[in-house]
């Protein structure tokens, strides 16, 4: 009961706000509060969700933010081992690998398509270099339907934040168990992979689901850098709502639940499969 | 202030910490409870400061604590308020008194200049030594004129050469201002050095409270005999081999057993003992001697012997207490 | 010189790709295959600082910043107690409401958000700067009570008995003791919730409905349009408000904090 | 005890942050006193007077800088002066701000956030049959009686509109190429496609919704399946399967040859402009036909940059505003609507350094010195007279194609 006072605060908004949110979200995808009257039973607007553009859109997405959190995770982590092992007189001055934590996703976006567009400024680069004759000849990065342009930003924005969260992990790491595996004459990716990355672990799952759900629901990147044909869900689901007429709401709305029960169980399992290989590792 | 522990109980989590505790100190005297870490001595601090509740048993106070004579708490790691100076962290109590302003800035002139720290007024804590940041624990509770004055373990974050000083300030101290006090700890040379009277705590209970000559010579059972130093058990086989027929016989459940600085050796080639281990241990020797299948240690001024050499033993002093029921 | 290698390579992940908005953004005329731009213009500065747009640039980036202030103040004022609570009592069903309390963070905002903008609308909080504000402090909280216990849970419980066995009341505890410890946390987290929300898009575009300016949302069809200039200098005066912020909370709090070897 | 004390402080808090935000919100609400009159009966110095002082939100697409550069400063600048009107523009997709008046409308809110809107004809239709909109309120604007021809807007997309959106601008369907880079540019839709066979990847259009997008294909609909005529009349389902069928043939073949092979198109027309400016692609498209000028004149585009028109016909519309029916400042709305119809600000309008948007008001009903100087304005050389735009020009589709188009678009086209 006193607990239930003293997180009151945060249980008020959390449950009519968010919880609410939900559950108002899940009645509109059944067609409840629809501007129009809904046709064909509750779960017409699922049912739709189960044809072929939706579900290409679905892995799409996936897809995506699969590859843009590992390649942040791996990045991430290479890069803040390369930090901490800077020395002191150098920490301070690395702190210039924050500057994208403080770009919005939009901005990031909007470099991505300065520096990746076929006149862009590595196209430009490899002009002068070189590698082409024309603007034309530069590889479609961006819009060629393989999602490029979407991971490029992912990973600009977010391999910062995995710096950040795997220094601090770093910091209680005994420099001497680096030392000590120098002198039993471990290789450099070695040490890495062994005393590193496990010491580093916990942090990078978590950093890891953060940033796949993030990709994966996230509005804004896409609705910059996003391709026509699939697009991401969330694109889909905002293009329902708002550019198409009111009888697919619904359907909108439907997609935004799928999303959130995606994530749900995605965390559920996720968890559990990290501790199952962990108690797998201790009995080991 | 009289303070008297009567019956005290408390469990936390399932897990009883204070088994029946009951003691007293007089007015003026400086208490010391020992016992190893985590025994409840911090949770028996708490409640005597009025911060925790006991489930049963009850403490009785003359005169009763208030805020003209509070029970204060000098927290282990002294506690110090990080983002306040020197200075407003011993005028914190007053503050909360409401006092005047100058009297605040008068009082705490006061105490901080008689422990020698009107230098730091300005500083703050993580700019002080251990021993400083001890003092001004100690005359941030001093400042607000307490009836009782409750010290958990005052010594745990010293250098080893610092403790002993510390203890006979704690001691002068408290003789000055006159202050009943009970310290917690488990550094044993200094609870001997600084109290009026000792309690051990071992699992929860007080096994033995007395003054502080009389605990270490008369324990009251072998597990405090134990606690409070290494002991040798004279064994029946020892007291034959030693012919040691006229020693007192134990009752049949009582230990007979002597300090090792009460066992003392001479070289003799005759002798039932043979030197098996020799350690140096500063300013005295440790040796093990091998009494046929038993082993005694001694400890001595003398530092003449070698591994294998024969020896000659006299114990000068026994020891008889209960064993522990438990 | 290894060291200065690695330094180099952090910038130029990291920091040269800003460099290349200041150009562009001093030669809108850049373009392939140029490598360097032949003219520079001042013309986005003086759209930005001194066209007519002036006005309406920095009223949209000040609602931007009240409305994140807001936010970062409401974050604080609902995970306090709750922070402290959670950081310092064991209690059955802990662990599961934690991460329930997380949630928001990890999935999809624009689920919940969709969801509540109806009921928002009935309840006359859409396009109002509350409801803007009640969203996103919905969406950000996690940060903050994440701050604030991993902070409660590192002084503990004693400072509280001590104070309050020196006689402190609750005003003196809350003030001169919890609220400073307390305080490079709630810096932490507020840093992130404010940056959280200074940087959404969808959510202020959903629920503040264009009513409530955003320097994002002014932001974004520019981003958008072939004025890539004009885009970079907008751009750059997005990074100076956290920036400015950073510096000021570092000058001002940060030090003192740092002096008292609490941060 | 202490506890309960500390969370009576802390619910203390929580209502003061409540009574700030109640009080800035209230600060929100400017048209709050619109109820006083009714503004399609009263007296137009009774709006006048009600508008007075107030605040108009005018939500309108966003991605036009120069647009939003004129708005944000002729428009609200004379506003000001003249009738103490402050003027909000909010950029925003049409679609999406009448979706937010359906949404609101379902919720039951009676007081919206919109007061007028920049609409086109397929939102317009939507927007009327969810009875979405203010009036009819177009006849009581004084500039609309004394210089607009009735008869010539009194249809949008094909639907009547009955005064319930007023005129504000005219528009014909252009192509753009820099004449540096294409010599020979194609003229038709028929060499149109052979252009992007013979050049692949340097063609592409904005993907339907977008307006500029859609607009190109119903253009493409009239072009391959024998012009406009039979499609005025309304809806033919028949009709419409035998045009549509060989417009995704026309559009299909053509696919493979866009930019990017087809597999993504520029989300709306401000990307194309982008790709265009940076010679991406060769030929670009605008429903402006001095949009080519402005960028001119902004520095985006270079100076050979050219305009055309296809030779089997370019769609012009006229473009209107409207007012949303839970307007919290109708009145206000129709104050500033009004001034968009001033022959001051069409010839505002006009210019290309300001907008390159054509008047709607009707030349005979206007005084000589006005028409003097609209004919006087120079339109700039990337401009196509307007003797080559008329005889070209056809009327827009029934909104009922449009949608049908877009539909069928995402799915023959697209998938």
């Amino acid at each position: 009961m006193r607990t239930l006072i003293k997180l009151s605060p945060l249980l008020i908004p959390f449950c009519v706000l968010f919880l609410g949110g939900m559950v108002l979200a899940v009645a509109q995808s059944l067609g409840f509060f629809a501007p129009l009257e809904a046709e064909g039973g509750l779960f017409a607007a699922y049912s739709r969700l189960l044809e072929p553009p939706f579900l290409r859109s679905f892995g799409f997405s996936l897809y995506v933010a699969l590859v843009s959190a590992l390649v942040s995770v791996g990045l991430g982590s290479v890069l803040a081992y390369g930090v901490w092992k800077l020395p002191a007189s150098l920490q301070k001055t690395a702190t210039l690998y924050k500057v994208p934590l403080i770009l919005p996703h939009i901005a990031v976006a909007f470099m991505i398509l300065v520096f990746w567009t076929k006149s862009g400024v590595f196209a430009s680069l490899a002009f002068h270099v070189g590698l082409i004759d024309s603007a034309g000849e530069f590889p479609s990065v961006l819009y060629s339907g393989n999602g490029l342009g979407m991971i490029l930003a992912y990973v600009y924005k977010e391999t910062p934040f995995v710096i950040l969260l795997a220094l601090a992990m770093l910091k209680r790491l005994d420099p001497r168990l680096i030392q000590t595996a120098v002198m039993f004459g471990a290789s450099r990716p070695r040490i890495f992979i062994s005393v590193v990355l496990p010491h580093l672990k916990p942090v990078l799952h978590t950093t890891f689901i953060i940033l796949f759900l993030y990709s994966f629901g996230a509005f804004d990147i896409p609705f910059l850098l996003g391709e026509s044909s699939p697009a991401m869900v969330s694109i889909e689901a905002y293009n329902l709502y708002f550019q198409r007429d009111l009888s697919n709401r619904p359907a909108a709305m439907a997609m935004l639940v799928v999303m959130f029960l995606f994530a749900a169980l995605f965390i559920g399992i996720y968890a559990r499969v990290v501790s199952r290989m962990e108690m797998r590792e201790r009995k080991l | 202030m009289d303070c008297r522990v009567i019956g005290l109980s408390k469990s936390l989590g399932g897990k009883p910490v204070l088994d029946n505790v009951g003691f007293s100190a007089g007015s003026g005297e400086l208490v010391s409870i020992i016992g190893p870490s985590g025994v409840g001595k911090t949770t028996l601090l708490m409640i005597l400061a009025g911060l925790e509740s006991a489930d049963s048993g009850a403490i009785e106070y003359d005169p009763q604590p208030s805020k003209d004579q509070p029970a204060i708490l000098v927290f282990q790691d002294y506690l110090l308020f990080p983002n306040l100076t020197v200075f407003e962290n011993t005028a914190f109590g007053l503050r909360a008194r409401k006092l005047p302003r100058k009297e605040i800035k008068d009082r705490v002139s006061h105490i901080l200049g008689y422990f020698h720290l009107q230098d730091k007024m300005r500083s703050y804590p993580n700019q002080l030594s251990a021993g400083q940041k001890q003092r001004v624990a100690i005359a941030r509770a001093m400042v607000v004129n307490p009836g009782l004055l409750l010290l958990d373990e005052p010594f745990a974050n010293l250098d080893r050469n610092l403790k002993l000083e510390t203890a006979e300030f704690i001691r002068a101290t408290q003789q000055e201002f006159g202050i009943t006090t009970i310290s917690v700890t488990h550094d044993l040379t200094e609870a001997f050095v600084m109290s009026d009277k000792i309690g051990i705590m071992l699992g929860g209970k007080l096994v033995q409270f007395g003054p502080a000559g009389e605990v270490y010579s008369e324990p009251a059972t072998f597990e405090a005999a134990k606690f409070l130093g290494p002991v040798n058990v004279i064994t029946p086989s020892l007291c034959r081999a030693l012919n040691l027929a006229e020693a007192p016989i134990p009752d049949n459940c009582g230990t007979m057993y002597s300090r090792p600085e009460a066992v003392r050796i001479q070289a003799d080639p005759q002798g039932v003992g043979v030197i098996s281990q020799v350690n140096f241990a500063g300013h005295y020797i440790c040796y093990t001697v091998a009494v046929e299948q038993d082993t005694l240690l001694v400890y001595s001024l003398h530092d003449g012997y070698s591994p294998g050499d024969r020896v000659d033993i006299q114990i000068l002093k026994y020891l008889t207490s209960q064993r522990d029921q438990s | 010189m290894k060291h200065w290698l690695y330094m180099a390579l952090l910038v130029v992940l990291f920091v040269a790709p800003l460099l290349a908005l200041v150009v562009y953004a001093l030669a809108p005329g850049w373009r392939f295959p140029d490598l360097w731009p032949h003219a520079w213009s001042m013309r986005t500065i003086e759209q930005v600082f001194m066209g007519p747009q002036t006005s309406r640039i920095f009223s949209h980036l000040l609602w931007s910043v009240v409305y994140s202030l807001l936010t970062t103040g409401a974050t604080l004022a609902i995970c306090l107690v709750p922070a402290q609570h959670l950081a310092r009592h064991e209690f059955s069903g802990k662990r599961v409401l934690e991460a329930l309390l997380l949630a928001p963070a990890l999935v999809p905002a624009m689920t919940f958000s969709m969801g509540v903008h109806f009921a928002f609308i009935k309840l006359g909080l859409a396009d109002t700067l509350p409801g803007v504000v009640l969203v996103l402090t919905v969406f950000s909280y996690p940060y903050m009570l994440r701050a604030l216990v991993a902070g409660y849970q590192a002084f503990g419980r004693e400072y509280e008995l001590c104070a309050a066995n020196l006689g402190a009341g609750f005003f003196q505890r809350l003030l001169s003791v919890e609220l400073p410890l307390i305080l490079p946390s709630a810096i932490a987290g507020g840093s992130v919730v404010f940056l959280v929300a200074f940087s959404e898009y969808f959510l202020v575009f959903l629920i503040g409905g264009g009513a409530v300016p955003s320097y994002t949302g002014y932001l974004f069809p520019i981003l958008n349009s072939s004025d890539r200039a004009l885009g970079s200098m907008l751009t750059l005066v997005f990074l100076l408000v956290p920036l400015l912020l950073f510096v000021l909370t570092d000058v001002v709090v940060t030090r003192a904090y740092r002096k008292r070897g609490m941060y | 005890m202490r506890t309960r004390g500390k969370v009576h402080i802390l619910m203390l808090v929580l209502a003061v942050c409540w009574g700030l935000f109640a009080c800035a919100g209230d600060e929100e609400d400017t048209g709050g006193s619109a109820q006083a009159i009714d503004p399609l009966t009263a007296e137009w110095e009774d709006i006048l007077a009600q508008a007075e002082g107030s605040t108009v939100t005018f939500y309108m697409y966003g991605g036009w800088a120069h647009v939003n550069d004129w708005i944000d400063t002729y428009v609200a600048g004379e506003l000001k002066t003249r009738y103490n009107i402050t003027l909000e523009r909010v950029p925003m997709d049409a679609a999406v701000f009448v979706n937010k008046l359906l949404t609101e409308k379902a919720a039951g809110q009676e007081q919206g956030s919109i007061d007028m809107m920049w609409i086109n004809g397929e939102n317009f239709r939507n927007a009327m049959e969810a009875e979405l909109l203010f009036g009819p309120y177009a006849e009581k604007l004084p500039n609309f009686q004394a210089y607009v021809d009735p008869d010539s807007v009194a249809y949008d997309f094909g639907f009547p509109t009955n005064g319930y959106e007023s005129p504000y601008g005219k528009a014909q369907f252009v192509f753009e190429y820099d004449s540096d880079r294409v010599e020979n540019p194609p003229r038709s839709y028929e060499e149109l496609l052979a252009w992007v066979e013979e050049n692949p990847g340097r063609f592409t259009y904005p993907q339907p919704p977008d307006f500029t997008g859609s607009a190109f294909i119903r253009q493409a609909f009239y072009a391959v399946s024998g012009g406009h005529e039979p499609y005025m009349t309304g809806f033919d389902q028949a009709l419409f399967d035998q045009g549509a069928g060989e417009l995704w043939d026309y559009l299909q073949a053509m696919r493979p040859h866009l930019w990017q092979e087809g597999s993504s198109y520029p989300k709306d027309s401000a990307a194309l402009d982008t790709l265009f400016a940076r010679g991406e692609v060769d030929l670009n498209m605008s429903y402006h036909p001095i949009h080519a000028q402005s960028k001119i004149i902004e520095g985006t585009y270079p100076e050979t940059v050219r305009t055309l028109v296809m030779a089997e016909g370019s769609i012009y519309n006229i473009h209107y505003t409207a007012i949303a029916a839970n307007a919290p400042n109708p009145a206000g709305a129709m104050v500033v609507a009004d001034f968009l119809l001033s022959p001051e600000a069409q010839l505002s309008k006009l210019d290309p350094a300001n907008w390159g948007d054509f008047p709607v008001l009707d030349p005979a009903k206007l005084p000589e010195d006005i028409r003097e100087a609209f004919a006087a304005l120079d339109l700039g050389q990337a401009t196509l007279p307007v003797d080559d735009l008329v005889p070209v020009a056809v009327p827009e589709v029934p909104s009922d194609y449009v949608e049908a188009l877009e539909k069928g678009w995402d799915e023959n086209v697209l998938q």
